[in-house]
């Protein structure tokens, strides 16, 4: 048999091999690069940016739970002027596709985010995390308002040519209706998901573990979880859906993909083993052998119900 | 250049009923690592764990191929790894981390270190006596049990000055009691333990106008310079695994760090 | 020090201790009678019940996920008739309280069941599953809509006069939303939380491992975001909460206490050790000693944030 | 009367490469379970390993206080379990479940086992010896290493009729191809393996009206009949914990339940 296809085009971006490194874990795209084999990796999506730099939240900021882990950074970031002249250039010389996240705290802001990034070298995607307050309607996120979702990607989409790609929260009750909505607004794709708000307690000092009190879980622990939602999602729109969530071995991508992910990303457990990407692409290419399948392609949405 | 390296566990020492000396062969570690720097240690099997663990350096010895921890039980991670059996293989990604830094010719060296804080200041003192330096190394504790390594010190003939809470070894009081006597002439600090003290011999250094490289701990996910999990307040958040854990006493603020653990 | 005070009274319900059976994992009550300590255990909240008996889903019913389990049992159940002159008078023999926990497809089936219930001895409160779909509007499910959780609750206190606990579905983008609608409706305490809907799939057969396909997470994995929801419930509403999710050990029967719960459930680690009643009860008395409680309600909120 | 025990590994013995058998320790067990019945299995530390996994008694000698387990290797939980160190304790939560029942005198027991499902009939075997009763035992497997325990069944003075899928021991085929000889004269089946293998020996039974009772495997949450995880359809879903495992297999409707694991 021929070598399987494992490379993935979504929304007109080629990514050579369907790992993906998810926002937050990968910094901004090198620092990895003597423990980690790239060539296992298909695209970078780089720590969510927003206009101006941030101090993010005071520590602790992480905490180990079972099987998962709580993050409360607060999206400490360089700003995307600094982004721009100083991380870009270096992103550019690896020989991936490259996501940039994105954050706001008012429609301008993600709007403003994208008219930059339109005309930056090497940028192939906009993943906008949606899961960000918006001052301007109480704080209220934009992720978790199929109202909102769809204004704010229609927002973006009209600053921008790039292909654009809501990353959705798992916090709502029914995700097709915001998937549905920002579908309409002209996503390119969708990211399914983000973390999952969770806390934990230091019971002798009783102090949260975490100085934000609340923090968002990844990890293992919510696969179920994620994969349910891209199960859901993927039947709900035509887009695209890239699946995310604790994945950590090729059994779990192949989860996503059959739940209807055309590509993942892998995020926590890029920490905890950086072989993870390469284990993880051999295990996809044996399994497509094994299975007969001539590209990862095929086996999207392949789940038999 | 840093690796995920397999390190087989040789040897495991006992230094007091809840902290152990373990020793790993491999080759890549045991020459690569810097005084100062550390490791983020994956447990085989072991129930339930996530995240690696970091670990400081504590000694090495390139021409064995040995590498070694000094291990104090606190939680799941640190008690798993105690237990290991011999001969066990964990995954070490290394070396990590910033490096201290030889003292300037005309200053002494002054090694403060308290309970587990003992940790990096073994390699350190090894590269201080190959470099032909002498260094007084103030030891704290709860109990003598906790003096760790004070006889390996005092073998590479450090100038050894201990301090326990309780009195059983040395000065009774914290290890502070005795920084006052070694700080006189030119003097270069280095500094790990317990926050409270670190941020007693900061103060300390500063009002003296000694110069003071402090290694800290903050909880780590990547120890990458990933996920900005471990960071520490200088005038901005950086991060603990990769703009230290070695850092200048001074850049650090203090008070913006309150209970980090 | 004198021993500590372990019981709690929860709407006007005494539990001798802290630590109550969750619906669906403790059977009719009888079943763990010869390897359960049953003195520790405060109450028992039985299967969930409807009008008549439900075959359930078809199998496979359950799988493992890391540090969780999926269920879709499809509230198999003998129906009310059979429970009251069959289980009841067993559970009556148990020196313990008893929580009957009932679902129904309309809000007339919910009010039917209070309504018979109110005549029977030995039950001490309802607990009510509002995670079942409403079949007249639709299929949403009760759980998920602050309003319609809020009619049912209502319809249900109309028709008896024993203490009434929804249990909030996780599902949710706004928890607190729910918690005040049923609280003002005259819920008397509130059970937080059930599990999380998820999925997960045989990678070689390609088959979900539930013929359900999806199914509700429980276990320690969902713990952190249990903590959290009864952290934001419990600060959003005057009357008591239960905590529920994961709970496998004193810690984290404290955890959910200092979050604000004022008694907690277990489940799932009752299928893993069913000695995890009395360690976990021994271990939060051993804390009171520890920290000089008087009372274990003490604890009740007291995280320090 | 059921406990929750702590058995330690005494012996284990490699049956084939994916297959052992594991003695076990436990005075309470070894002497209270009866044939048919099964135990959840605890492991300890085994990573991520939440759920207990059942297994079915496969031996009992209560003088010796001892119990075993044939254990086939098929993902994390009985991998683990059979790679257990000797010495090594587990938490076995049992006896469990219903039993197979004596045949009445007129039968002749014919025991039908395929792969792992040979498991329950030592013990039933060692009854069947004790009350001076004579049984056929039809072993089958993929190849001749899948017949485990054959040695076994025939030092008890068992009738051991073997068949392979390759053809390396006995007949060449499926175990149903020796069903149509044992089935001669007055007979109770009892039969035990995978899914279609039962299937197929419960049709031949019913045709012929032979008696047979049938030990089913289904995921399963407790064991203790309380999370109706483990079901079989009858008239209605039964609990396989409680009910079962070992069922009449003229009550099971099989066609609800084709991809039970
Ligand atoms: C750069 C660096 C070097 C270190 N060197 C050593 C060393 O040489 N020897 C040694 O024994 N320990 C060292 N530590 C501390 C060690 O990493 C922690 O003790 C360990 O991570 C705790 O893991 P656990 O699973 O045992 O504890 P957990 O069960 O995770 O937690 C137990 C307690 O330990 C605290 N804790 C959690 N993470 C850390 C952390 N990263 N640092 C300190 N406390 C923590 C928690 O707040 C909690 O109260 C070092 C830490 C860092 C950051
Ligand atoms: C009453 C009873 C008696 C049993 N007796 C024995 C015995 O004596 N010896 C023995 O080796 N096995 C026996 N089994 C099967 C054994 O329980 C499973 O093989 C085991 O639970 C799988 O666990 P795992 O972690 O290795 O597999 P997992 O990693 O959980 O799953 C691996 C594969 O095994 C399948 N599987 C999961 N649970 C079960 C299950 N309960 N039964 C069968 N397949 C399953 C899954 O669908 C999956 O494809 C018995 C099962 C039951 C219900
Ligand atoms: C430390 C950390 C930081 C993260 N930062 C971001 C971020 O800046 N933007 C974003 O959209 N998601 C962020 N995430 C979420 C991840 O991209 C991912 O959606 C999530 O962790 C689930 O995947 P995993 O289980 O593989 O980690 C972060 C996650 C972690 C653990
Ligand atoms: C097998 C199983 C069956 C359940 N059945 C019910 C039920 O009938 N009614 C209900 O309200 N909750 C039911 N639950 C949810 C539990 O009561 C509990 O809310 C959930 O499992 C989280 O707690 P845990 O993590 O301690 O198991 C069930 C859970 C499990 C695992
Ligand atoms: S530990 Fe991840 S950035 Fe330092
Ligand atoms: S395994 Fe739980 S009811 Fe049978």
């Amino acid at each position: 048999m021929t070598k399987p296809d494992l490379s993935v085009t979504i929304a007109g971006i080629h990514f050579r091999t369907p790992l993906i490194a998810a926002s937050g874990t990968f910094g901004y795209g090198t620092e990895y690069l003597d423990v980690v084999d790239y060539s296992a990796i298909g695209g970078i999506v780089v720590k969510g940016l927003y206009l101006e730099p941030r101090e993010g939240c005071a520590p602790p900021r992480i905490w180990e739970t079972p099987s998962g882990m709580l993050n409360a950074i607060g999206l400490q970031e360089v700003g995307i002027e600094k982004f721009v002249t100083e991380k870009m250039p270096r992103l550019c010389e690896l020989d991936t596709s490259v996501l940039v996240n994105i954050c706001g705290s008012s429609l301008e802001e993600y709007a403003e985010l994208a008219r930059i990034l339109d005309d930056v070298d090497g940028v192939s995607g906009i993943e906008m995390n949606i899961s960000c307050p918006n001052v301007h309607e109480g704080g209220i996120l934009f992720g978790c308002d199929p109202n909102m979702a769809a204004r704010v990607t229609e927002a973006v989409k009209k600053k921008t040519s790039l292909p654009v790609i809501p990353k959705l929260s798992p916090n709502v009750t029914d995700i097709t209706a915001v998937a549905r909505e920002v579908e309409a607004a002209g996503a390119d794709a969708l990211s399914v998901m983000n973390t999952i708000p969770a806390m934990a307690i230091d019971v002798e000092t009783r102090r949260p573990r975490l100085k934000n009190i609340i923090g968002g879980l990844s990890g293992p622990a919510i696969r179920p979880i994620a994969v349910r939602l891209v199960y859901q999602t993927a039947n709900a729109v035509q887009i695209p859906v890239i699946g995310i969530g604790g994945i950590a071995s090729h059994e779990d991508a192949l989860e996503f993909l059959l739940a209807g992910a055309s590509a993942v990303q892998i995020g926590t457990m890029g920490f905890v083993d950086p072989s993870v990407w390469r284990k993880t692409l051999d295990g996809l290419e044996d399994y497509c052998r094994r299975h007969a399948v001539a590209a990862i392609s095929e086996l999207t949405g392949a789940v038999e119900t | 250049m840093r690796r995920d390296e397999k390190a087989t566990l040789v040897e495991r020492r006992a230094l007091s009923p809840d902290a152990s000396l373990l020793c790993f062969r491999s080759s890549f570690l045991a020459s690569a690592l810097r005084p100062g720097q550390f490791t983020m240690v994956r447990l085989p099997e072991a129930e339930g764990l996530l995240l690696r663990r970091p670990y400081s350096f504590c000694d090495a010895e390139p021409d064995r191929e040995q590498f070694s921890l000094l291990v104090k039980e606190v939680g799941r991670g640190t008690r798993a790894l105690a237990r290991l059996p011999e001969g066990a293989e964990v995954d070490c990604l290394g070396p990590l981390g910033s490096t201290f830094t030889m003292p300037a010719p005309e200053h002494r060296p002054v090694i403060v270190a308290g309970g587990v804080g003992i940790a990096p200041f073994l390699a350190f003192s090894r590269a201080l006596r190959a470099a032909e330096r002498d260094a007084t190394v103030l030891l704290g504790g709860r109990t003598a049990h906790d003096l760790y390594l004070r006889e390996e010190f005092e073998a590479l003939g450090m100038d050894v000055r201990c301090a326990t809470e309780d009195g059983s070894f040395g000065e009774k009081g914290r290890v502070s009691v005795l920084i006052d006597d070694a700080l006189a002439g030119p003097v270069q600090l280095y500094s790990c333990g317990p926050t409270p003290m670190l941020v007693k011999v900061a103060e300390l250094a500063r009002e003296r106008g000694v110069a003071h490289q402090v290694s800290l701990e903050r909880r780590m996910g990547c120890g990458m310079g990933c996920c900005l999990g471990c960071v520490v307040y200088t005038s901005e958040y950086v991060r603990c695994c990769s703009e230290g854990p070695v850092f200048d006493a001074d850049s650090i603020q203090w008070d913006r760090d309150r209970h980090p653990l």
